[in-house]
């Protein structure tokens, strides 16, 4: 696999990440904020997560805002998203469908053994196309 | 008599007729539709002559049958409507008479030569018949330009009707383009007439000669809109922006050129075209608005001086023509500017009369050289003929009636027209408008050349010994060749009689018929108002030499005596058993009058050879300068594109990049402005 | 308690760790672990307003983020293999077809 | 309801073409769209408006349902029909049948497809002369735009890619623009109006002090820049010099179908919108700068002549040719007269009968002579006797000969313009543009003359016979409607007039 040898040559662009954190710093540590109301001692914050999950009434000890569609909508994109890796895990072989599951990822292994220089006559149907754009 | 009138559409109609008919199932019609356009024209001679009839016995008839655009009612109406009154019944009569007789001689130079494409060539002349008819009895400026354009198309598709040679449909393209322009400036003066009266009527209470006629007299100029001129001026001017389409329609100086060209054409559509129809339309034109021209003395001098230079002009350059329709073409050229010269000198009547004996006699001609040119077997050039005289006796003396009239010899009817003319002209002329003199001494001058081209055509066709074999031994011509020419070789001897003035004035007896046919009609369309109008607008007097006897007898004498000259040089040149030509003796003059005065050199340069510098010009303006920065401002993104796409390279770290960059970029702006940084 | 910047500041730092890991390494694997550190730096955050605030919302959103990591997670992993299977190999910087 | 079931058809049956297959795709889409033309004609027989639409007129078919409501303007679906919008449906629905037709030969590429984006194109034109919202007519004026560009890039000659996407962008960038400068005009209005239908704002806007400041510009500087940007955006989709450069290259790679359909229908929705919006909605503006927009229309015609003369394909002999009869159109808009107006607006029937009716022509010649060069061909009336003479026919109506539909639009146009009384020197001006017919009858006589006349001349291996039924009877069904017009122009003009008057008569904002 990759991030080899050269890593270290894109060690530049990181100082962007570390220029933003400089900014940040520099943002937060003139800010100045309210002490933090806490949520009183004895509160139930789990219950009261629960209770805004499913939006039911005012019932937690904590205050907080109905959230049941976007508890729903996650629960679909969850389901969504294992069927997208699914999907995308899956791939033809002479027509019969081969899932990533099924063989236990042992094709990866086998391939990967070969290492990323096997010859690219192999890569048969998945070899890349690129495509002259219009100029 | 009203039952007349109501069948006065059907004169236009018939002939139309005939072209659907033709031009739809001719193919399989007997004759090509020949027969369907003589039935047709046949039947709109007798109605055309019942209608004159009717008018004969007083009846007039001036109606709106059809509105072509109506408009809110707040602007004008666009209509179309039949007036018949005297000139226009007599015109009626012409045209049905000599359509029908070229379409019996179709028979014989089309029909029985097999030509190819009948039914267009019959449908053609269905067209072409309707629309003349058409134009003939409109009643206002509109229709009659809607009609004389349908003229020049079928002119376009007659003279182009060889289309599988060169030379047709370029004389076609030619004599479209130039009566075009000369249109042009009709289409100018059309809508400028409606601009500025509303109507464009010609006849009635609201017609625009009378609004005109009632805005110069000062009475109640009701809403007309001069643009800013004073009124004389601008009718002078919307009657010379008419006269433009007289000009290139009749082939007045210079929008002639395409007439010679034209000969291209079948001769029965040539004959029909200088006759009849097209050429004719011109003239008719200004007669039928002639209450508007009356108006303006700028305009009559100038159709005065066009007409008559025209005449002189043309005439020159037929004298040494070689084909025999070519003497023919430039004739009728000559002729029309005698017309002309008769309408701009005040002698409206003068101009009708020689138009209807030139219809007679012009058809006559141009037929006769139809004949002569089946003989020849489709030859034209009058250096191969010769001797024909005994070889076709009816065609000869046709032939000679119609040259005898054209020459204007005595008692021809030519004569009695031309001497016409030339006697208003001089009338008008001594009486205090010195410029129809000059106009009137070139009108003189050309009737020497008249009468010289005429007999050299005569004599070189018909006398002398034949000059060929086909001469020798010409193609015989059949009934419908000979019948045609003997209807109108009588109509030439005799047409002159009905308008006899100098025989009047001599004797007292009242023969002058076409006079008193003219002097009644429609109220506004009569020549004693047009002698009015001519008298008090143009200030048109009557002068003489000596009295008014002398000055006839005269200015008859004078025109009889030169046409005789002429005749006589011809004789004398050409009429030997072998003439020779002399047209060497002229020199110089010869070259120039051989290449027609260098007319159509420099017409066709403008029309060709400088419109298409300036639209080839046009063109690399367009593609290099508009498109190009057209082109330039796509080629300025493009590139810029090309070059910012770098940035975009595929690798996600580069944009991570940028965007953290972005972002810090953002926060360092926004902090700094906000004062996050203390 | 500990004052909101502090909070802030940690967040800041695991982001721009996170951050870091993106724009240095070449690894997609790699990447998908810097992108969760990413994430984790906003639940910080949530979390620490949700106490300044005295409100559970934010701790809800936490929730939130942390189930649709994991959406992302399936998701990028399967990206991920059929990167590797297109390109054999799982350097993003290779996979540059759909640039122009 | 008419107008919406017609739309609707009419987007289904391009979908049905969609999925047709190819070999039967053509007769399918012609059997398709006969019933938008028989809708339209049944619209036209029960056609009961009067006035203008934008200025309170009584509207035939009109429907008004209320949509959204976005940042406080109503945008609604609102049809209806006057009398200027009444000839341009007929003539979209007829020309687009015709045009299916002349398709069957030169397309056999993907059929289905092709006739599909016809369909789906007609039924947005169709939308862009009925709409009376501008959010919908907006909608639907974008929306042509998209087949145009697959017809000209995917069927296109071979610099089709050149072609459709100079159309696409030059259109879309004055679209843009003219976006800009109406909205512009609308948010000036404020108050006044509170939707984005046409009429509401066309009223508004003729009445006084109803606009008021936008940004830095006063309410007078906002009408004439709002008034220069549609110009603009319009003037380039009909096209005036010098915005017109787009169209010889389109009109050239463009098959023949969609050549008739851009010249006889899109040039049409530029001039159309000219009169809706610049015209209608701003007079004085129009009115005071009569004489440069005349000038624009002057040049349009004899520029748009002269470049037509020098060019060797027949094809962009039509093309610059429509530029100078558009040329026509502005003249007599700028008119403010019943003639000029009135003409102007069948003008653009009658320049779309005639101008698709020799597109058609050329198409057929070049179906069976494979060249449309001027200089390559001779005498092609010895060997297509039928297809020449509608040529001629066609070329004589462009040439204004009476009593073709021609003729009656530019004699209109030309006695209305040279009466008005709102252009200065509108004699001189009328004139000029009038010389335009001499030029025209020049550069067709001399097309006419080298490729139909003379010695059959043309190197082919093979035998050109005369054109099938199928392609000649469009042509022909093509002349008998240019013949009827121009026999009985008051098929259409007197609606015309009577949607255009209301136009000339000034409201109170001037």
């Amino acid at each position: 696999m990759t991030d080899g040898p050269d890593a270290g040559s894109n060690l530049l662009p990181g100082l962007a990440a570390v220029g933003l954190f400089l900014v940040m710093v520099l943002a937060f540590a003139g800010a100045s904020f309210p002490a933090p109301q806490g949520f009183g001692g004895d509160a139930n914050v789990t219950a009261s997560i629960g209770y805004a999950m499913f939006d039911i009434g005012n019932l937690g000890d904590v205050g907080a805002e109905g959230f049941l569609a976007a508890f729903l909508i996650v629960a679909i994109v969850l389901d969504v998203a294992i069927d997208g890796a699914v999907f995308l895990a899956k791939r033809e072989e002479g027509g019969s469908v081969v899932t990533a599951l099924t063989d236990g990822g042992r094709d990866l292994l086998d391939r990967s053994r070969e290492g990323p220089n096997a010859p690219r006559s192999e890569r048969g149907r998945d070899a890349p196309r690129r495509e002259g754009g219009d100029e | 008599m009203a039952g007349a009138f109501d069948y006065t559409p059907a004169i236009v109609l018939l002939p139309f007729l005939s072209f659907l008919l033709a031009l739809g199932v001719g193919r399989s019609m007997p004759k090509g539709g020949a027969l369907a356009g003589i039935a047709a024209t046949g039947g709109s001679l007798l109605l055309s002559v019942w209608a004159m009839l009717a008018v004969a016995n007083g009846g007039t008839y001036n109606q709106t049958i059809y509105t072509w655009a109506a408009g809110t009612g707040n602007s004008f109406e666009l209509t179309f409507g039949l007036l018949v009154d005297p000139l226009a019944a007599m015109m009626l009569v012409i045209v049905s008479l000599i359509a029908f007789l070229v379409h019996v001689f179709s028979l014989g130079y089309m029909n029985d030569e097999g030509e190819t494409g009948l039914p267009r060539y019959y449908a053609g002349l269905g067209l072409f018949t309707a629309s003349m008819l058409g134009f003939v009895v409109a009643n206002n400026l509109l229709m009659a330009f809607m009609f004389f354009e349908l003229v020049g198309l079928c002119s376009w598709l007659l003279i182009g009707f060889w289309f599988r040679e060169e030379a047709p449909p370029s004389a076609a393209k030619k004599a479209f383009l130039v009566t075009r322009f000369g249109d042009y400036f009709f289409l100018v003066g059309v809508v400028a007439v409606f601009a500025t009266f509303g109507t464009a009527a010609f006849a009635g209470e609201g017609s625009f000669p009378a609004l005109a006629e009632a805005a110069l007299a000062g009475e109640a100029a009701t809403e007309i809109n001069t643009f800013g001129f004073a009124p004389q001026t601008w009718f002078t001017v919307v009657g010379l922006l008419v006269l433009g389409g007289v000009v290139g329609k009749s082939a007045q100086f210079p929008l002639h050129t395409w007439l010679p060209d034209a000969m291209e054409g079948p001769t029965p559509v040539s004959a029909l075209i200088h006759a009849a129809t097209m050429v004719a339309a011109g003239v008719y034109l200004v007669a039928r608005m002639y209450g508007f021209y009356a108006l303006s003395p700028t305009a009559l001098g100038i159709i005065a001086f066009v007409g008559g230079f025209t005449a002189l002009f043309a005439a020159t350059m037929g004298v040494v023509k070689r084909e025999i329709k070519q003497v023919l073409a430039y004739s009728t050229i000559s002729q029309y500017g005698y017309m002309m010269l008769a309408l701009g000198a005040g002698g409206y009547i003068a101009a009708t009369f020689h138009l209807m004996t030139h219809a007679f006699f012009k058809a006559l001609l141009f037929l006769g050289a139809g004949s002569v040119i089946i003989a020849m077997h489709h030859n034209e050039n009058m250096w191969d003929m010769g001797g024909l005289k005994e070889r076709m006796p009816v065609t000869y003396w046709t032939f000679l009636a119609g040259s005898l009239a054209l020459a204007g010899i005595f008692p021809f009817s030519g004569f009695w027209s031309k001497d016409e003319v030339l006697y208003e002209a001089l009338a008008h002329g001594l009486g205090g408008t010195p410029l129809l003199l000059a106009a009137w001494a070139m009108g003189l001058l050309a009737v020497f050349f008249t009468g010289f081209y005429t007999f050299r055509m005569v004599f070189l066709t018909f006398h002398g010994e034949p000059r060929t074999d086909v001469a020798r031994d010409p193609h015989g011509v059949g009934w419908n060749v000979k019948a045609p020419l003997t209807v109108l070789g009588v109509l030439a001897v005799v047409a002159g009689f009905v308008n006899m003035v100098p025989v009047a004035k001599l004797t007292g007896a009242h023969i002058e018929f076409l006079h008193d046919w003219l002097a009644h009609g429609l109220g506004g369309l009569t020549s004693e108002h047009y002698g009015e109008l001519t008298g008090q607008f143009a200030g048109y007097e009557t002068g003489y030499v000596g009295s008014e006897l002398t000055t006839v007898l005269l200015s008859g004498a004078l025109s009889l005596g030169l046409a005789l000259a002429g005749a006589g040089l011809a004789y004398k040149l050409y009429n030997v058993p072998a003439p020779v030509e002399h047209t060497d003796r002229l020199g110089s003059v010869k070259t120039l009058l051989f290449n027609n005065y260098y007319q159509d050199e420099y017409q066709v340069w403008l029309a060709d050879t400088a419109a298409r510098n300036v639209a080839r010009g046009a063109d690399k303006f367009d593609q290099g300068v508009i498109d190009g920065v057209v082109n330039g401002i796509s080629s300025v993104s493009l590139f810029s594109g090309s070059r910012v796409r770098r940035i975009q390279t595929g690798v996600v770290s580069n944009y991570a990049a940028l965007l953290t960059l972005g972002l810090v970029a953002l926060l360092l702006g926004i902090g700094l402005m906000g004062g996050w940084f203390l | 308690m500990v004052p909101a910047q502090w909070y802030l500041m940690l967040s800041a730092a695991i982001f721009c760790i996170g951050l870091f890991g993106i724009l240095t390494r070449r690894n997609a694997l790699l990447f998908l672990m810097s992108v969760e550190l990413m994430l984790n730096a906003a639940n910080v955050n949530f979390i620490a307003f949700s106490l300044q605030w005295g409100n559970v919302t934010g701790q809800t959103f936490a929730l939130f983020t942390m189930a649709l990591a994991a959406a992302e997670v399936a998701i990028g992993i399967g990206i991920i293999l059929v990167l590797y299977r297109n390109f054999r190999d799982t350097d993003v910087t290779k996979a540059t077809t759909m640039r122009w | 309801m008419i107008i919406e079931a017609l739309i609707a058809y009419t987007f289904v049956a391009a979908l049905a073409t969609f999925l047709a297959p190819d070999e039967r795709a053509g007769q399918v889409a012609f059997l398709l769209s006969l019933v938008p033309v028989v809708g339209s004609l049944y619209m036209w027989g029960q056609y009961d408006a009067t006035g203008n639409a934008l200025l309170g007129g009584d509207l035939a078919f009109e429907t008004t349902i209320e949509w959204l409501r976005v940042a406080g303007y109503t945008l609604s679906w609102h049809v209806g029909v006057d009398g200027i919008s009444m000839p341009l449906i007929v003539l979209t629905t007829v020309l687009t049948t015709l045009s299916i037709v002349s398709a069957w030969t030169p397309i056999t590429d993907r059929a289905s497809q092709f006739y599909g984006l016809m369909l789906f194109m007609e039924a947005n034109l169709l939308g862009v002369f009925t709409a009376l919202d501008f959010f919908l007519w907006f909608v639907f004026w974008e929306a042509v735009l998209v087949p145009m560009y697959f017809l000209i890039g995917v069927w296109g000659g071979p610099r089709r890619k050149y072609a459709a996407i100079k159309f696409f962008v030059y259109t879309n960038v004055a679209s843009l623009v003219m976006f800009i400068g109406f909205i512009a005009l609308v948010f000036g209005l404020g108050d006044s109006v509170s939707s984005l239908s046409l009429p509401e704002i066309a009223q508004a806007l003729r009445q006084e002090g109803t606009l008021g400041q936008f940004g830095a510009l006063t309410p007078e500087a906002l009408r004439a820049v709002a008034f220069a940007a549609m110009f603009f955006g319009f003037g380039v989709k009909v096209p005036i010099v010098p915005v017109h450069t787009w169209l010889p290259d389109a009109h050239v790679e463009a098959p023949t179908p969609v050549s008739v359909m851009l010249a006889g229908v899109l040039l049409k929705m530029g001039t159309y919108a000219l009169l809706r919006f610049n015209f209608t909605m701003l007079p004085d503006v129009a009115q005071t700068y009569a004489v440069p927009i005349a000038a624009i229309a002057v040049i349009s015609v004899i520029y748009g002549a002269f470049l037509a003369m020098a060019q060797q394909d027949l094809k962009r002999i039509v093309a610059y040719s429509s530029v100078s009869s558009m040329g026509y159109v502005i003249l007599g808009l700028i008119a403010y007269t019943e003639y000029g107006v009135g003409g102007a607006t069948f003008q653009m029937v009658a320049h779309g009968l005639i101008s698709g009716l020799l597109f058609m022509t050329v198409g057929v010649i070049y179906n069976a002579t494979h060249t449309r060069m001027v200089g390559d061909m001779s005498g092609l009336a010895d060997r297509m006797p039928i297809t020449s003479g509608i040529l001629v026919a066609g070329a004589f109506g462009y040439m204004g000969l009476p009593l073709m539909a021609g003729f009656a639009a530019e004699f209109f146009i030309f006695v209305g313009s040279f009466e008005s009384a709102v252009l200065p020197f509108a004699p001189v001006f009328t004139a000029a543009a009038m010389f335009g017919i001499v030029i025209v009858a020049g550069y067709f006589l001399f097309a006419m003359q080298r490729t139909l006349f003379g010695p059959f001349r043309l190197e082919t291996d093979y035998e050109i016979t005369s054109a099938p039924v199928h392609d000649t009877l469009p042509l022909a069904v093509l002349l008998l409607c240019i013949i009827a017009l121009g026999v009985a122009p008051e098929l259409f003009f007197g609606m015309i007039t009577d949607a255009v008057t209301p136009i000339l008569n000034a409201g109170g904002g001037f």
